[in-house]
Protein backbone atom coordinates (compact mmCIF):
# COMPACT_ATOMS: atom_id res chain seq x y z
CA UNK A 1 0.00 0.00 0.00
CA UNK A 2 1.18 3.50 -0.74
CA UNK A 3 0.62 7.25 -1.54
CA UNK A 4 1.75 9.51 -4.77
CA UNK A 5 0.84 12.89 -3.55
CA UNK A 6 0.26 15.86 -6.14
CA UNK A 7 -0.22 19.54 -5.48
CA UNK A 8 -1.45 21.93 -7.95
CA UNK A 9 -2.59 25.17 -6.79
CA UNK A 10 -4.82 24.78 -4.15
CA UNK A 11 -5.72 21.54 -5.02
CA UNK A 12 -3.91 18.25 -3.23
CA UNK A 13 -4.84 15.31 -4.99
CA UNK A 14 -3.72 11.80 -3.14
CA UNK A 15 -3.51 8.58 -5.25
CA UNK A 16 -3.69 5.58 -3.38
CA UNK A 17 -2.42 2.04 -4.44
CA UNK A 18 -3.02 -1.30 -3.18
CA UNK A 19 -4.95 -2.22 -0.06
CA UNK A 20 -6.79 0.06 2.43
CA UNK A 21 -6.73 -1.33 5.95
CA UNK A 22 -6.92 -0.71 9.51
CA UNK A 23 -2.78 -2.57 9.09
CA UNK A 24 -1.90 0.16 6.43
CA UNK A 25 -4.36 3.12 7.02
CA UNK A 26 -1.76 4.73 9.24
CA UNK A 27 0.70 5.28 7.21
CA UNK A 28 -0.96 6.46 4.41
CA UNK A 29 -3.28 9.13 7.48
CA UNK A 30 0.13 9.96 7.89
CA UNK A 31 1.59 11.53 4.83
CA UNK A 32 -1.88 12.98 3.46
CA UNK A 33 -1.88 14.57 7.03
CA UNK A 34 1.47 16.02 6.73
CA UNK A 35 0.82 17.56 3.13
CA UNK A 36 -2.44 19.30 3.81
CA UNK A 37 -0.69 21.06 6.82
CA UNK A 38 2.07 21.83 4.48
CA UNK A 39 0.21 23.16 1.76
CA UNK A 40 -3.39 23.99 3.47
CA UNK A 41 -5.10 23.25 0.07
CA UNK A 42 -8.51 24.18 -0.40
CA UNK A 43 -9.80 21.25 -2.48
CA UNK A 44 -8.51 17.49 -1.58
CA UNK A 45 -8.80 14.73 -4.24
CA UNK A 46 -8.47 11.18 -3.29
CA UNK A 47 -8.48 9.16 -5.92
CA UNK A 48 -9.13 5.56 -5.76
CA UNK A 49 -7.76 4.65 -9.37
CA UNK A 50 -5.22 1.62 -8.02
CA UNK A 51 -6.72 1.20 -4.41
CA UNK A 52 -7.66 -3.10 -5.07
CA UNK A 53 -9.29 -3.10 -2.04
CA UNK A 54 -10.72 -1.01 1.36
CA UNK A 55 -12.94 -2.16 4.22
CA UNK A 56 -14.19 0.15 6.78
CA UNK A 57 -11.05 1.26 8.10
CA UNK A 58 -10.89 3.08 4.34
CA UNK A 59 -14.16 5.01 5.72
CA UNK A 60 -12.32 5.90 8.66
CA UNK A 61 -9.95 7.39 6.85
CA UNK A 62 -11.91 9.61 4.64
CA UNK A 63 -14.08 10.39 7.70
CA UNK A 64 -10.90 11.83 9.51
CA UNK A 65 -9.90 13.70 6.20
CA UNK A 66 -13.16 15.28 6.03
CA UNK A 67 -13.22 16.54 9.78
CA UNK A 68 -9.06 17.86 8.89
CA UNK A 69 -10.43 19.86 5.84
CA UNK A 70 -13.88 21.21 7.40
CA UNK A 71 -11.62 22.82 9.74
CA UNK A 72 -10.35 25.36 7.58
CA UNK A 73 -13.27 25.39 5.36
CA UNK A 74 -11.91 22.97 2.78
CA UNK A 75 -13.73 20.45 0.69
CA UNK A 76 -12.82 16.83 -0.27
CA UNK A 77 -13.42 14.58 -3.31
CA UNK A 78 -13.47 11.16 -4.18
CA UNK A 79 -12.41 9.69 -7.62
CA UNK A 80 -12.52 6.20 -9.13
CA UNK A 81 -13.47 4.22 -6.84
CA UNK A 82 -14.11 0.27 -7.93
CA UNK A 83 -17.28 -1.12 -7.10
CA UNK A 84 -16.58 -2.93 -4.50
CA UNK A 85 -15.31 0.53 -2.85
CA UNK A 86 -18.02 2.65 -3.57
CA UNK A 87 -20.38 -0.56 -2.12
CA UNK A 88 -18.40 0.31 1.11
CA UNK A 89 -18.84 3.98 0.97
CA UNK A 90 -22.48 4.05 0.25
CA UNK A 91 -22.83 1.92 3.56
CA UNK A 92 -21.13 4.80 5.36
CA UNK A 93 -23.52 7.96 3.76
CA UNK A 94 -19.75 8.83 3.32
CA UNK A 95 -21.58 10.01 -0.24
CA UNK A 96 -23.79 12.41 1.51
CA UNK A 97 -20.46 14.12 2.99
CA UNK A 98 -18.32 14.42 -0.02
CA UNK A 99 -18.67 13.98 -3.67
CA UNK A 100 -17.13 10.40 -5.31
CA UNK A 101 -17.32 9.37 -8.35
CA UNK A 102 -17.35 6.07 -9.69
CA UNK A 103 -15.48 4.45 -12.93
CA UNK A 104 -11.81 4.48 -14.05
CA UNK A 105 -10.69 2.20 -11.31
CA UNK A 106 -8.39 -0.51 -12.16
CA UNK A 107 -8.62 -2.82 -10.06
CA UNK A 108 -11.36 -5.06 -11.32
CA UNK A 109 -9.31 -5.91 -14.86
CA UNK A 110 -6.50 -6.67 -12.74
CA UNK A 111 -8.20 -9.24 -10.75
CA UNK A 112 -10.71 -11.95 -11.24
CA UNK A 113 -12.06 -13.83 -8.51
CA UNK B 1 -25.86 -30.79 7.61
CA UNK B 2 -21.92 -32.20 6.84
CA UNK B 3 -19.55 -29.63 5.47
CA UNK B 4 -18.03 -30.54 2.03
CA UNK B 5 -14.53 -29.16 2.34
CA UNK B 6 -13.57 -27.27 5.72
CA UNK B 7 -10.58 -24.87 6.85
CA UNK B 8 -9.52 -24.24 10.14
CA UNK B 9 -6.53 -21.53 10.80
CA UNK B 10 -4.30 -20.13 13.96
CA UNK B 11 -2.96 -16.60 13.24
CA UNK B 12 -1.68 -14.20 15.61
CA UNK B 13 -3.30 -10.92 16.40
CA UNK B 14 -1.20 -9.34 14.28
CA UNK B 15 -1.88 -6.28 12.28
CA UNK B 16 -0.01 -7.64 8.63
CA UNK B 17 -2.17 -10.83 9.31
CA UNK B 18 -4.93 -8.84 7.98
CA UNK B 19 -4.65 -9.02 4.75
CA UNK B 20 -3.14 -12.84 5.14
CA UNK B 21 -6.58 -13.70 6.56
CA UNK B 22 -9.33 -12.57 3.92
CA UNK B 23 -6.77 -12.99 0.86
CA UNK B 24 -6.13 -17.33 2.00
CA UNK B 25 -10.02 -17.06 2.88
CA UNK B 26 -11.24 -16.22 -0.44
CA UNK B 27 -8.69 -18.55 -1.99
CA UNK B 28 -10.46 -21.55 -0.29
CA UNK B 29 -13.68 -20.28 -1.47
CA UNK B 30 -12.89 -19.77 -4.37
CA UNK B 31 -12.96 -23.38 -5.19
CA UNK B 32 -17.07 -22.40 -5.41
CA UNK B 33 -16.25 -20.21 -8.63
CA UNK B 34 -18.10 -17.27 -6.56
CA UNK B 35 -18.33 -13.94 -8.60
CA UNK B 36 -15.68 -11.29 -8.63
CA UNK B 37 -18.41 -9.34 -6.45
CA UNK B 38 -19.07 -11.98 -3.73
CA UNK B 39 -15.22 -13.13 -2.80
CA UNK B 40 -14.49 -9.21 -2.79
CA UNK B 41 -18.05 -9.05 -0.53
CA UNK B 42 -16.27 -12.17 1.45
CA UNK B 43 -13.04 -10.68 1.78
CA UNK B 44 -14.45 -7.44 3.10
CA UNK B 45 -16.33 -9.04 5.37
CA UNK B 46 -13.68 -11.16 7.02
CA UNK B 47 -11.25 -8.28 6.90
CA UNK B 48 -13.59 -6.35 9.30
CA UNK B 49 -14.13 -9.47 11.62
CA UNK B 50 -10.02 -10.06 12.10
CA UNK B 51 -9.51 -6.60 12.45
CA UNK B 52 -12.18 -6.65 15.38
CA UNK B 53 -10.26 -9.07 16.90
CA UNK B 54 -7.08 -7.18 16.94
CA UNK B 55 -8.09 -3.34 17.42
CA UNK B 56 -11.17 -4.66 20.09
CA UNK B 57 -10.42 -7.95 21.41
CA UNK B 58 -6.97 -7.77 21.79
CA UNK B 59 -6.17 -4.44 22.26
CA UNK B 60 -3.04 -4.83 24.39
CA UNK B 61 -1.35 -7.16 23.79
CA UNK B 62 -1.52 -10.21 20.92
CA UNK B 63 -3.61 -13.01 20.52
CA UNK B 64 -5.47 -15.71 18.75
CA UNK B 65 -7.57 -15.62 16.10
CA UNK B 66 -9.19 -18.81 15.30
CA UNK B 67 -11.19 -18.90 11.83
CA UNK B 68 -13.26 -21.79 10.56
CA UNK B 69 -14.49 -21.79 7.49
CA UNK B 70 -16.76 -24.44 5.59
CA UNK B 71 -18.50 -25.28 2.52
CA UNK B 72 -21.72 -26.89 2.33
CA UNK B 73 -23.46 -28.73 -0.64
CA UNK B 74 -25.32 -26.49 -2.72
CA UNK B 75 -22.55 -23.84 -2.49
CA UNK B 76 -23.22 -21.81 1.10
CA UNK B 77 -20.30 -20.76 3.03
CA UNK B 78 -19.64 -20.27 6.51
CA UNK B 79 -16.68 -18.38 8.21
CA UNK B 80 -16.02 -18.18 11.85
CA UNK B 81 -14.01 -15.91 13.74
CA UNK B 82 -13.17 -16.44 17.14
CA UNK B 83 -11.31 -14.98 19.77
CA UNK B 84 -10.25 -15.03 23.11
CA UNK B 85 -10.14 -11.40 24.44
CA UNK B 86 -12.02 -8.96 26.29
CA UNK B 87 -15.59 -10.00 25.01
CA UNK B 88 -18.64 -7.86 24.25
CA UNK B 89 -20.37 -6.06 27.18
CA UNK B 90 -23.71 -5.22 25.07
CA UNK B 91 -23.71 -6.64 21.67
CA UNK B 92 -27.03 -4.72 20.64
CA UNK B 93 -25.39 -1.76 21.21
CA UNK B 94 -21.84 -3.06 19.14
CA UNK B 95 -23.81 -3.88 16.24
CA UNK B 96 -25.69 -0.86 15.91
CA UNK B 97 -23.83 1.34 12.81
CA UNK B 98 -21.18 4.05 13.47
CA UNK B 99 -21.16 2.30 17.24
CA UNK B 100 -17.77 2.06 18.49
CA UNK B 101 -15.85 2.19 21.85
CA UNK B 102 -12.14 3.00 20.24
CA UNK B 103 -13.21 6.36 18.92
CA UNK B 104 -10.24 8.09 16.78
CA UNK B 105 -9.99 7.01 12.73
CA UNK B 106 -12.63 3.58 13.47
CA UNK B 107 -15.77 4.08 12.11
CA UNK B 108 -17.98 1.73 14.05
CA UNK B 109 -19.44 0.26 10.74
CA UNK B 110 -17.22 -2.98 11.06
CA UNK B 111 -20.71 -4.89 11.89
CA UNK B 112 -22.80 -2.99 9.70
CA UNK B 113 -20.50 -3.68 6.68
CA UNK B 114 -20.64 -7.99 7.82
CA UNK B 115 -24.11 -7.69 7.94
CA UNK B 116 -24.79 -5.83 4.43
CA UNK B 117 -22.05 -8.04 2.60
CA UNK B 118 -22.93 -11.62 3.86
CA UNK B 119 -26.41 -12.98 4.27
CA UNK B 120 -26.33 -13.92 8.04
CA UNK B 121 -23.86 -12.37 10.90
CA UNK B 122 -24.22 -14.51 14.54
CA UNK B 123 -22.44 -12.81 17.40
CA UNK B 124 -21.40 -14.58 20.18
CA UNK B 125 -19.59 -13.65 23.20
CA UNK B 126 -18.63 -13.28 26.96
CA UNK B 127 -16.62 -10.71 28.63
CA UNK B 128 -13.46 -11.74 29.81
CA UNK B 129 -13.85 -14.86 27.58
CA UNK B 130 -13.73 -13.43 24.23
CA UNK B 131 -15.89 -13.37 20.94
CA UNK B 132 -17.28 -15.34 18.22
CA UNK B 133 -18.47 -13.83 14.91
CA UNK B 134 -20.38 -16.84 11.98
CA UNK B 135 -21.32 -15.19 9.11
CA UNK B 136 -22.27 -17.07 6.15
CA UNK B 137 -23.11 -16.42 2.72
CA UNK B 138 -24.56 -18.26 -0.46
CA UNK B 139 -22.35 -18.67 -3.27
CA UNK B 140 -24.25 -18.06 -7.01
CA UNK B 141 -22.73 -19.99 -9.47
CA UNK B 142 -21.45 -23.09 -8.45
CA UNK B 143 -19.18 -25.88 -9.37
CA UNK B 144 -20.12 -29.18 -7.75
CA UNK B 145 -16.83 -30.80 -5.83
CA UNK B 146 -17.51 -34.69 -6.27
CA UNK B 147 -17.99 -36.62 -2.96
CA UNK B 148 -14.57 -37.80 -3.16
CA UNK B 149 -12.50 -35.32 -4.47
CA UNK B 150 -9.81 -37.50 -5.12
CA UNK B 151 -11.63 -39.88 -8.26
CA UNK B 152 -8.43 -39.20 -9.98
CA UNK B 153 -6.58 -41.52 -7.58
CA UNK B 154 -9.10 -43.91 -7.91
CA UNK B 155 -8.98 -44.54 -11.78
CA UNK B 156 -5.85 -42.96 -12.75
CA UNK B 157 -3.93 -45.52 -11.51
CA UNK B 158 -1.82 -43.26 -8.37
CA UNK C 1 14.17 -18.93 19.11
CA UNK C 2 10.52 -17.55 19.11
CA UNK C 3 8.44 -17.29 16.49
CA UNK C 4 7.58 -13.36 15.26
CA UNK C 5 4.62 -14.84 13.45
CA UNK C 6 2.96 -18.27 13.08
CA UNK C 7 -0.32 -19.36 11.07
CA UNK C 8 -1.41 -22.83 11.71
CA UNK C 9 -3.82 -24.62 9.25
CA UNK C 10 -5.85 -27.81 9.06
CA UNK C 11 -7.67 -28.81 5.88
CA UNK C 12 -8.89 -32.29 4.29
CA UNK C 13 -7.02 -34.18 2.41
CA UNK C 14 -9.19 -33.17 -0.61
CA UNK C 15 -7.05 -33.09 -3.91
CA UNK C 16 -8.64 -29.45 -4.27
CA UNK C 17 -6.92 -28.26 -1.73
CA UNK C 18 -3.17 -28.35 -3.32
CA UNK C 19 -3.64 -25.24 -4.54
CA UNK C 20 -5.51 -23.67 -1.90
CA UNK C 21 -2.95 -24.71 0.77
CA UNK C 22 0.55 -23.66 -1.74
CA UNK C 23 -1.11 -19.88 -1.91
CA UNK C 24 -2.21 -19.47 1.49
CA UNK C 25 1.22 -20.75 2.42
CA UNK C 26 2.90 -18.26 0.09
CA UNK C 27 0.47 -15.57 1.20
CA UNK C 28 1.70 -15.67 4.73
CA UNK C 29 5.77 -15.87 4.20
CA UNK C 30 4.94 -12.83 1.46
CA UNK C 31 5.36 -10.81 4.64
CA UNK C 32 8.78 -11.08 4.73
CA UNK C 33 8.92 -9.63 0.82
CA UNK C 34 10.52 -12.89 -0.88
CA UNK C 35 11.54 -13.10 -4.33
CA UNK C 36 9.46 -14.75 -6.98
CA UNK C 37 11.73 -17.74 -6.93
CA UNK C 38 11.64 -17.62 -3.21
CA UNK C 39 7.88 -18.15 -3.46
CA UNK C 40 7.74 -20.27 -6.33
CA UNK C 41 10.45 -22.94 -4.65
CA UNK C 42 7.98 -22.56 -1.60
CA UNK C 43 5.03 -22.82 -3.10
CA UNK C 44 6.28 -25.95 -4.93
CA UNK C 45 7.77 -27.64 -1.71
CA UNK C 46 4.39 -27.30 -0.02
CA UNK C 47 2.53 -28.76 -2.87
CA UNK C 48 4.56 -31.92 -3.07
CA UNK C 49 4.25 -32.29 1.00
CA UNK C 50 0.64 -31.66 0.62
CA UNK C 51 0.03 -34.08 -2.51
CA UNK C 52 1.96 -36.83 -0.40
CA UNK C 53 -0.78 -36.87 2.18
CA UNK C 54 -3.94 -36.89 -0.22
CA UNK C 55 -2.14 -39.56 -2.57
CA UNK C 56 -0.07 -41.57 0.13
CA UNK C 57 -0.90 -41.11 3.25
CA UNK C 58 -4.76 -41.04 3.32
CA UNK C 59 -5.07 -42.98 0.00
CA UNK C 60 -7.92 -44.90 0.55
CA UNK C 61 -9.82 -41.88 1.76
CA UNK C 62 -9.99 -38.28 3.59
CA UNK C 63 -8.25 -37.35 6.38
CA UNK C 64 -6.90 -34.07 7.86
CA UNK C 65 -3.71 -32.63 6.54
CA UNK C 66 -2.19 -29.61 9.42
CA UNK C 67 -0.09 -27.50 8.30
CA UNK C 68 2.49 -24.85 10.54
CA UNK C 69 4.30 -22.02 9.05
CA UNK C 70 6.53 -19.96 11.34
CA UNK C 71 8.68 -17.01 10.62
CA UNK C 72 11.52 -16.48 12.41
CA UNK C 73 13.50 -13.35 13.24
CA UNK C 74 16.37 -12.88 10.29
CA UNK C 75 13.68 -13.81 7.76
CA UNK C 76 13.95 -17.70 8.03
CA UNK C 77 10.42 -19.69 7.32
CA UNK C 78 9.98 -23.08 8.78
CA UNK C 79 6.94 -25.32 7.40
CA UNK C 80 5.97 -28.35 8.94
CA UNK C 81 3.19 -30.59 6.82
CA UNK C 82 1.82 -33.49 9.08
CA UNK C 83 -0.59 -36.03 8.48
CA UNK C 84 -2.17 -38.71 10.97
CA UNK C 85 -2.04 -41.46 7.71
CA UNK C 86 -0.11 -44.89 7.02
CA UNK C 87 3.20 -43.61 7.72
CA UNK C 88 6.37 -44.62 5.96
CA UNK C 89 8.08 -47.99 6.36
CA UNK C 90 11.25 -46.74 5.45
CA UNK C 91 11.90 -42.99 5.37
CA UNK C 92 15.49 -43.23 4.20
CA UNK C 93 14.39 -45.40 0.89
CA UNK C 94 11.64 -43.24 0.39
CA UNK C 95 13.22 -40.10 0.50
CA UNK C 96 15.40 -41.33 -3.06
CA UNK C 97 14.85 -39.82 -6.32
CA UNK C 98 12.57 -42.01 -8.19
CA UNK C 99 10.96 -44.47 -5.71
CA UNK C 100 7.26 -44.37 -5.41
CA UNK C 101 5.00 -47.10 -4.19
CA UNK C 102 2.13 -45.28 -6.11
CA UNK C 103 3.44 -45.94 -9.64
CA UNK C 104 1.27 -44.84 -12.38
CA UNK C 105 1.84 -41.15 -13.02
CA UNK C 106 3.59 -40.41 -9.81
CA UNK C 107 6.99 -39.23 -10.40
CA UNK C 108 9.25 -40.19 -7.20
CA UNK C 109 10.51 -36.87 -7.23
CA UNK C 110 8.78 -35.49 -4.29
CA UNK C 111 11.30 -35.46 -1.61
CA UNK C 112 13.99 -34.68 -4.53
CA UNK C 113 12.06 -31.45 -5.09
CA UNK C 114 11.61 -30.68 -1.55
CA UNK C 115 15.25 -31.16 -0.85
CA UNK C 116 16.56 -29.26 -3.80
CA UNK C 117 14.02 -26.18 -3.46
CA UNK C 118 14.11 -25.62 0.80
CA UNK C 119 17.37 -25.68 2.88
CA UNK C 120 16.45 -28.13 5.18
CA UNK C 121 13.81 -30.99 5.10
CA UNK C 122 13.25 -32.93 7.77
CA UNK C 123 11.02 -36.24 8.02
CA UNK C 124 9.46 -38.34 10.64
CA UNK C 125 7.20 -40.97 10.33
CA UNK C 126 5.17 -43.64 12.21
CA UNK C 127 3.88 -47.05 10.62
CA UNK C 128 -0.11 -46.57 11.48
CA UNK C 129 -0.22 -43.12 12.81
CA UNK C 130 1.46 -40.70 10.64
CA UNK C 131 4.23 -38.73 8.90
CA UNK C 132 5.59 -35.03 9.20
CA UNK C 133 7.69 -33.29 6.96
CA UNK C 134 9.33 -30.48 8.49
CA UNK C 135 11.25 -27.82 5.76
CA UNK C 136 12.79 -24.49 6.17
CA UNK C 137 14.42 -21.86 4.29
CA UNK C 138 15.46 -18.28 4.68
CA UNK C 139 14.35 -15.95 2.49
CA UNK C 140 17.38 -13.20 1.46
CA UNK C 141 15.98 -9.82 1.45
CA UNK C 142 13.17 -9.36 4.52
CA UNK C 143 11.60 -6.73 5.30
CA UNK C 144 11.27 -6.52 9.28
CA UNK C 145 8.22 -6.70 11.23
CA UNK C 146 8.03 -4.27 13.77
CA UNK C 147 8.48 -6.93 17.37
CA UNK C 148 4.61 -5.64 18.89
CA UNK C 149 2.82 -5.29 15.27
CA UNK C 150 0.88 -3.07 16.35
CA UNK C 151 1.97 0.05 16.39
CA UNK C 152 -0.74 2.03 14.88
CA UNK C 153 -2.68 1.28 17.85
CA UNK C 154 -0.48 2.52 19.98
CA UNK C 155 0.28 6.33 18.85
CA UNK C 156 -2.83 6.35 16.08
CA UNK C 157 -5.81 6.49 18.72
CA UNK C 158 -7.94 3.95 17.82
CA UNK D 1 -6.01 -25.62 -15.54
CA UNK D 2 -6.85 -26.25 -19.35
CA UNK D 3 -5.60 -27.85 -22.30
CA UNK D 4 -6.05 -26.53 -26.17
CA UNK D 5 -5.02 -28.85 -28.59
CA UNK D 6 -4.12 -28.22 -32.31
CA UNK D 7 -3.27 -30.52 -34.91
CA UNK D 8 -1.10 -30.25 -38.32
CA UNK D 9 0.04 -32.65 -39.92
CA UNK D 10 1.85 -34.93 -37.74
CA UNK D 11 2.47 -32.45 -35.30
CA UNK D 12 0.50 -32.26 -32.05
CA UNK D 13 0.40 -29.42 -29.99
CA UNK D 14 -0.88 -28.87 -26.53
CA UNK D 15 -1.35 -25.41 -24.99
CA UNK D 16 -1.52 -25.82 -21.03
CA UNK D 17 -2.58 -23.45 -19.56
CA UNK D 18 -3.03 -22.75 -15.57
CA UNK D 19 -1.61 -24.70 -12.56
CA UNK D 20 -0.23 -28.09 -12.91
CA UNK D 21 -0.52 -30.18 -9.55
CA UNK D 22 -1.74 -33.70 -9.38
CA UNK D 23 -5.49 -32.00 -9.06
CA UNK D 24 -5.46 -30.71 -12.22
CA UNK D 25 -3.35 -33.57 -14.18
CA UNK D 26 -5.55 -36.43 -14.38
CA UNK D 27 -7.87 -34.49 -16.84
CA UNK D 28 -5.38 -32.73 -19.03
CA UNK D 29 -3.75 -36.06 -18.94
CA UNK D 30 -7.17 -38.16 -20.34
CA UNK D 31 -7.13 -35.09 -23.00
CA UNK D 32 -3.66 -35.75 -24.10
CA UNK D 33 -4.19 -39.32 -24.20
CA UNK D 34 -6.99 -39.06 -26.14
CA UNK D 35 -5.61 -36.69 -28.71
CA UNK D 36 -2.90 -38.95 -29.46
CA UNK D 37 -4.72 -41.80 -29.92
CA UNK D 38 -6.71 -40.43 -32.26
CA UNK D 39 -3.90 -38.57 -34.44
CA UNK D 40 -0.91 -41.12 -33.79
CA UNK D 41 1.08 -37.91 -34.38
CA UNK D 42 5.05 -38.56 -34.88
CA UNK D 43 5.62 -35.16 -32.84
CA UNK D 44 3.84 -34.26 -29.27
CA UNK D 45 4.77 -30.46 -28.45
CA UNK D 46 4.13 -29.23 -25.25
CA UNK D 47 3.33 -25.71 -24.80
CA UNK D 48 3.88 -24.30 -21.67
CA UNK D 49 3.53 -20.77 -22.46
CA UNK D 50 0.47 -20.18 -20.37
CA UNK D 51 1.23 -22.65 -17.24
CA UNK D 52 1.99 -20.63 -14.50
CA UNK D 53 2.78 -23.34 -12.09
CA UNK D 54 3.77 -26.89 -11.79
CA UNK D 55 5.42 -29.68 -8.72
CA UNK D 56 6.38 -33.18 -9.74
CA UNK D 57 2.99 -34.35 -10.98
CA UNK D 58 4.03 -32.55 -14.21
CA UNK D 59 6.82 -34.45 -14.32
CA UNK D 60 4.91 -37.79 -13.96
CA UNK D 61 3.04 -36.29 -16.84
CA UNK D 62 5.79 -35.26 -19.19
CA UNK D 63 7.27 -38.85 -18.52
CA UNK D 64 3.96 -40.64 -19.42
CA UNK D 65 3.11 -38.95 -22.44
CA UNK D 66 7.02 -39.44 -23.26
CA UNK D 67 6.13 -43.79 -22.50
CA UNK D 68 3.22 -42.87 -24.97
CA UNK D 69 4.89 -41.69 -27.85
CA UNK D 70 7.58 -43.84 -27.81
CA UNK D 71 5.24 -46.93 -28.14
CA UNK D 72 5.24 -45.89 -31.96
CA UNK D 73 8.76 -44.30 -32.20
CA UNK D 74 7.36 -40.72 -31.65
CA UNK D 75 9.26 -37.50 -30.05
CA UNK D 76 8.29 -35.30 -27.71
CA UNK D 77 9.20 -31.61 -27.29
CA UNK D 78 8.57 -29.10 -24.45
CA UNK D 79 8.17 -25.62 -25.20
CA UNK D 80 8.17 -22.32 -23.54
CA UNK D 81 8.99 -23.33 -19.91
CA UNK D 82 9.53 -20.94 -17.16
CA UNK D 83 12.36 -20.42 -14.63
CA UNK D 84 10.29 -22.32 -12.07
CA UNK D 85 8.94 -25.15 -14.40
CA UNK D 86 12.62 -25.42 -16.00
CA UNK D 87 13.92 -25.94 -12.26
CA UNK D 88 11.74 -28.81 -11.88
CA UNK D 89 12.35 -30.85 -15.13
CA UNK D 90 16.23 -30.05 -14.48
CA UNK D 91 15.83 -32.07 -11.00
CA UNK D 92 13.75 -34.99 -13.34
CA UNK D 93 16.40 -35.42 -15.81
CA UNK D 94 13.91 -35.06 -18.63
CA UNK D 95 15.96 -32.32 -20.46
CA UNK D 96 18.03 -35.91 -21.31
CA UNK D 97 14.45 -37.49 -22.92
CA UNK D 98 13.15 -34.42 -24.05
CA UNK D 99 13.91 -31.41 -26.32
CA UNK D 100 13.15 -28.42 -24.19
CA UNK D 101 12.81 -25.08 -24.72
CA UNK D 102 13.33 -22.25 -22.35
CA UNK D 103 11.82 -18.37 -22.63
CA UNK D 104 8.60 -17.09 -24.01
CA UNK D 105 6.45 -18.11 -20.98
CA UNK D 106 3.90 -15.67 -19.34
CA UNK D 107 3.45 -16.44 -16.55
CA UNK D 108 6.18 -14.12 -14.59
CA UNK D 109 5.24 -11.05 -15.94
CA UNK D 110 2.09 -12.00 -14.71
CA UNK D 111 2.72 -12.97 -11.29
CA UNK D 112 4.55 -10.99 -8.47
CA UNK D 113 5.63 -12.81 -5.27
N1 LIG E 1 -13.93 -9.14 18.61
C1 LIG E 1 -14.31 -8.13 19.42
N2 LIG E 1 -13.92 -8.11 20.71
C2 LIG E 1 -14.31 -7.13 21.54
N3 LIG E 1 -15.09 -6.09 21.17
C3 LIG E 1 -15.51 -6.03 19.89
C4 LIG E 1 -15.14 -7.04 18.95
N4 LIG E 1 -15.71 -6.74 17.76
C5 LIG E 1 -16.39 -5.60 17.95
N5 LIG E 1 -16.28 -5.16 19.23
C6 LIG E 1 -16.94 -3.97 19.82
O1 LIG E 1 -17.99 -3.55 18.96
C7 LIG E 1 -17.79 -2.21 18.55
C8 LIG E 1 -18.32 -1.99 17.13
O2 LIG E 1 -17.56 -2.74 16.20
P1 LIG E 1 -17.55 -2.36 14.66
O3 LIG E 1 -18.98 -2.19 14.19
O4 LIG E 1 -16.76 -3.36 13.94
O5 LIG E 1 -16.87 -0.94 14.57
P2 LIG E 1 -15.35 -0.48 14.88
O6 LIG E 1 -14.43 -1.65 14.74
O7 LIG E 1 -15.08 0.56 13.85
O8 LIG E 1 -15.33 0.05 16.28
C9 LIG E 1 -16.31 -1.98 18.69
O9 LIG E 1 -15.97 -0.62 18.83
C10 LIG E 1 -15.99 -2.81 19.95
O10 LIG E 1 -16.34 -2.11 21.13
N1 LIG F 1 2.88 -38.38 3.86
C1 LIG F 1 3.22 -39.65 3.46
N2 LIG F 1 2.59 -40.71 4.00
C2 LIG F 1 2.91 -41.97 3.60
N3 LIG F 1 3.84 -42.24 2.68
C3 LIG F 1 4.51 -41.22 2.11
C4 LIG F 1 4.23 -39.87 2.45
N4 LIG F 1 5.03 -39.08 1.72
C5 LIG F 1 5.79 -39.89 0.95
N5 LIG F 1 5.49 -41.19 1.18
C6 LIG F 1 6.13 -42.38 0.55
O1 LIG F 1 7.36 -41.97 -0.03
C7 LIG F 1 7.39 -42.28 -1.41
C8 LIG F 1 8.20 -41.25 -2.18
O2 LIG F 1 7.56 -39.98 -2.13
P1 LIG F 1 7.89 -38.86 -3.19
O3 LIG F 1 9.37 -38.69 -3.29
O4 LIG F 1 7.13 -37.65 -2.81
O5 LIG F 1 7.37 -39.42 -4.58
P2 LIG F 1 5.89 -39.74 -5.11
O6 LIG F 1 4.90 -38.92 -4.32
O7 LIG F 1 5.93 -39.35 -6.54
O8 LIG F 1 5.67 -41.19 -4.89
C9 LIG F 1 5.94 -42.36 -1.81
O9 LIG F 1 5.73 -43.13 -2.96
C10 LIG F 1 5.31 -42.98 -0.57
O10 LIG F 1 5.51 -44.37 -0.52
Amino acid sequence: MSVRINISGEVLTAYLEGELDHHSAKDIREQIDNAIDRNAPSLLILDFRDLTFMDSSGIGLVMGRYRKMKEFKGEIHITNTSPQIYKVMKLSGLDRLARIDKGGNNSESAKRA
Amino acid sequence: MKAQNVLKMEILSRSSNESFARVSVAAFVSQLDPTIEEISDIKTAVSEAVTNCIVHAYKDGIGKIYITVKIFEGGTVSIKIRDTGCGIEDIHKAMEPLFTTAGGERAGLGFAVMQSFMDKVRVTSAVGRGTSVTMSKKISTQESIPASGKSEQTDGGK
